[in-house]
C-alpha cells in the first residue's frame, strides 16, 4: 500500500507536487483513473505525473491487486480483504476501472432501469449539429448550443449513431461524423442527401412538439 | 494599479445601477444608512454619463433601470439642498419614503450580493472534483433498448435550421415591466417651463410645479430645469437667504430651439418613475 | 467493513443473489457506483439490489468514510489508511462518485471539456436571487437586481442552472427554479443547504412590506 516511499529527489528537479499530497503518487493515480473517459497508459500517467513510467506501473499493478483483494505485500497480508466492486484492466494499450464482472447482473438491472429508448431533446439537437458540420469537435458543438455536451456526444457514440472520425491535426480534438446507421434510420444513401438548412422554415412553431415526446 | 485606470476598468463591470452605487459608497467608505446623498448623486451622474460614452451605445431598458435610480437619488439630493425644517410637508414625507425605500432596496441587493460572492467561491471549489462519467461499458450498452427513431430528414433538417442560425441580438425594446408611472420627457416639461416664464415672468419653483399632476412630472420638471440652467436659457434669483428661489427666462424672446442633447440622465429624453405607489 | 452480515432469508424469499459474490452488497454498491452517470439515490440502488434503503444508505456511508481514510470500525482502526484519490459523495438528491478535490491539477489534463464557463457576474447574481427566492418571476429578480434580467435568465436556462417550474396563478408569470444540476455544481444535498442568507439582511421584517409595494 506504500508506494509513495520517499524518494531523492536529484538536485535539479523540482520539489514533488504529490508528495505532500495525502494518498500520494497512488492517490493521484486513482484520482485520474476514475474520471477519465477513456483509457490511459503508463507513458501519459508518468508524463502527467512527473514521474518513470517504471514507478507509474507499479503502482497500478498494487492498485489492480489491491482492487482484486490482495492486500499488497504488507504484514496485513495474512487477512484477504474482499474485493472492492471495481477493477482496473489493462486493456487495449491502456489502464481503466470497469465495473467488477461479479456483479454484471445487478449492474445490469440498475443499468436498463429507466432507460428511455427515445433520444433526448437535448441528444437529439447535438446529433443534428453533427450531422450538418462533420467532421466537428465536441468544443464546436458545445459553442454552437451552448451548453456542455459531453455525456450527450457519449450517448450517441454508445447508440451508434455518431462515430470518432479523425483528430483535427491542428488542435489535436476528436472530430465526430454520424454513422451508417445514422442513415438507415432516416433512410438516406448519404449525408449529402440530408435536406438544405433553410434560413426561415415556415411553422417553425411545430419543433415544440420535439419537446413533449423526448422528455 | 493606479487608482484612475483600475476605474475606468470597472467601468464596464457594473451589473446595474445598485451594484453602481454600493460600489460608489464602499469607495468613499460610507456607511449605507448614513450615505453623503449629494456627493453620491453627482458621482452617480458622473459615472452614468461615462459609462455611456465609454461603451458607445446602451441598451435603453438598461439605461432606462439607471435612470430610475438617479431620478430618485437626484430627488433625494433635492430634497436635501431645500430648506429644513417642514417636515409636514407631504412631499418632504414621500421624499423620506422614496429614500428608505432606496436604502431598503439596496440593502437587500447588498445581501445578495454578498450570497452571490458565496455561491461563487463554492463553485469554484467544486470545480476542483471532476465526477466520474465514462461511457458505459459495452457489455451493458448491448442491452439497451433499441432506439425509437421517428424523425424525418426534414425534421432534422427544421431543427438544423433553428439551432445553427446565427444567432440574433433581441430587438432593443424598454423594458417597462418595472414600470407604473406614464413616461415623463425631459423635453416636453421644457416646453412647459419655458411656456409658462415667457408668459408669466419670474417664478418660483413652486409656483412652476402647482399644476405637476404627479411627483414624476414634478421630478422630471426638476431636471428640465437644470438642463435650461445648464443651457443659459433660465437664471435663478434668491432675493433673501432660504426664501424662494425665482427663476427668470434668459434666453431672450427668440423661439429657444429645445435641443437637450445628451441630457442629465442618458441620451434619452425619457425619464420612468417607478413609485406610483407613493405619488 | 462487513455489512455484509449472513441474514436468514424467510422461506418465501429467493435466495439473495448477492450474498454468494465475493464483495456482497459492498461490492455491488460500488459496482453500480462505477456506471451511473448522474447521482443515484438509496432508492435507486435499493431497488436494483432488492435490499432495504437503510442498508444500503449504510454501506454508502461506510464507504464514504473508507474512501475518505477511515478504516470503520473495525480491529484496524488505530492505524489510519490513506484517503483514496476518490470520494464518494452525496449530492443533488443521490450518491456519486468523484476524484479528490487535492488531485484537481493533475486530473484536469485528462477530462476533456474541463471547467465549464465562468459565470459572468450578472448572471451569478441572478442565479442566487433565483435559489433564495424561487419560485420568482423575472420581473421579481429585476426588482431587486435593479436591471432587466430577461438575457441573463435565457443563459441560466440554456446552462440548465435554472429552470421554469409554474406559472403564477395570479398574473400569469412563469416562475423560475434552480435545477439539480444546479446543487451538483455547487455541490449540495438540496436547496435547503444553501447558506442563510437572513443575517445579512437587516430588518428583514420591513423589508417584507418593501417587496410587496415595489414590484
Amino acid at each position: 500500500m506504500d508506494e509513495t516511499t520517499p524518494d531523492e529527489p536529484s538536485p535539479e528537479q523540482p520539489a514533488d507536487p504529490l508528495d505532500p499530497l495525502p494518498g500520494g503518487l497512488r492517490g493521484a493515480v486513482e484520482a485520474i483513473l476514475m474520471v477519465t473517459d477513456r483509457p490511459v497508459t503508463d507513458a501519459q500517467l508518468a508524463a502527467a505525473l512527473h514521474r518513470p513510467a517504471e514507478e507509474v506501473h507499479a503502482v497500478l499493478v498494487g492498485l489492480q491487486r489491491e482492487y482484486d483483494g490482495y492486500t499488497g505485500s504488507g504484514v496485513r497480508s495474512a487477512e484477504p480483504a474482499s474485493p472492492r466492486g471495481f477493477e482496473l484492466r489493462d486493456i487495449a494499450g491502456g489502464w481503466r476501472i470497469y465495473s467488477r464482472k461479479h456483479f454484471a447482473s445487478v449492474v445490469a438491472e440498475f443499468v436498463l432501469d429507466g432507460q428511455s429508448a427515445r433520444l433526448s431533446q437535448a441528444a437529439l439537437e447535438t446529433l443534428t449539429v453533427i450531422a450538418y458540420r462533420q467532421p466537428v469537435s465536441r468544443a464546436r458543438v458545445s459553442a454552437i448550443r451552448g451548453v456542455t455536451v459531453d455525456s450527450v456526444v457519449r450517448t450517441l457514440l454508445q447508440r451508434g449513431l455518431v462515430v470518432e472520425m479523425e483528430t483535427d491535426p491542428e488542435t489535436g480534438a476528436v472530430l465526430y461524423g454520424t454513422t451508417s446507421l445514422f442513415l438507415e434510420r432516416l433512410g438516406l444513401g448519404s449525408v449529402d442527401e440530408l435536406p438544405r438548412i433553410a434560413p426561415h422554415l415556415p411553422g417553425l412553431e411545430s419543433l415544440g412538439e420535439y419537446d413533449e415526446t423526448t422528455y | 494599479m493606479e487608482a484612475p485606470t483600475v476605474f475606468e476598468v470597472q467601468l464596464t463591470n457594473f451589473s446595474g445601477p445598485f451594484d453602481l452605487l454600493l460600489n460608489l459608497i464602499s469607495r468613499r467608505e460610507l456607511d449605507i444608512t448614513e450615505i453623503a446623498l449629494a456627493q453620491v448623486t453627482d458621482e452617480f451622474i458622473a459615472h452614468i454619463r461615462r459609462i455611456q460614452a465609454a461603451e458607445g451605445e446602451w441598451r435603453l431598458d438598461e439605461a432606462s433601470e439607471f435612470l430610475v435610480v438617479a431620478a430618485t437619488l437626484l430627488d433625494l439630493k433635492a430634497a436635501r439642498l431645500l430648506p429644513a425644517g417642514s417636515v409636514e410637508d407631504e412631499e418632504d414625507i414621500a421624499l423620506l419614503e422614496a429614500r428608505d425605500l432606496l436604502f431598503a432596496r439596496l440593502l437587500q441587493y447588498r445581501a445578495f450580493k454578498e450570497m452571490a460572492r458565496q455561491l461563487s467561491a463554492r463553485l469554484e471549489e467544486e470545480d476542483t472534483r471532476y465526477a466520474r462519467d465514462v461511457p458505459l461499458e459495452p457489455q451493458f450498452t448491448r442491452l439497451l433498448p433499441d432506439l425509437v427513431w421517428k424523425h424525418s430528414p426534414a425534421d432534422l433538417a427544421a431543427l438544423a435550421a433553428r439551432i445553427l442560425a446565427p444567432r440574433q441580438e433581441q430587438p432593443v425594446e424598454v423594458a417597462t415591466g418595472h414600470l407604473h408611472a406614464p413616461p415623463v420627457s425631459v423635453r416636453e416639461q421644457a416646453l412647459v417651463v419655458q411656456d409658462l416664464l415667457r408668459t408669466r415672468g419670474p417664478l418660483s419653483f413652486r409656483e412652476l410645479t402647482e399644476d405637476a399632476g404627479s411627483r414624476m412630472v414634478l421630478v422630471v420638471r426638476f431636471l428640465a430645469l437644470l438642463e435650461l440652467f445648464r443651457d443659459g436659457a433660465v437664471s435663478f434669483e434668491q432675493p433673501a437667504p432660504l426664501s424662494d428661489l425665482l427663476v427668470s427666462w434668459s434666453a431672450g424672446d427668440g423661439p429657444w430651439a429645445v435641443d437637450l442633447p445628451h441630457d442629465v440622465v442618458g441620451g434619452t429624453d425619457l425619464v420612468h418613475s417607478e413609485g406610483a405607489h407613493h405619488g
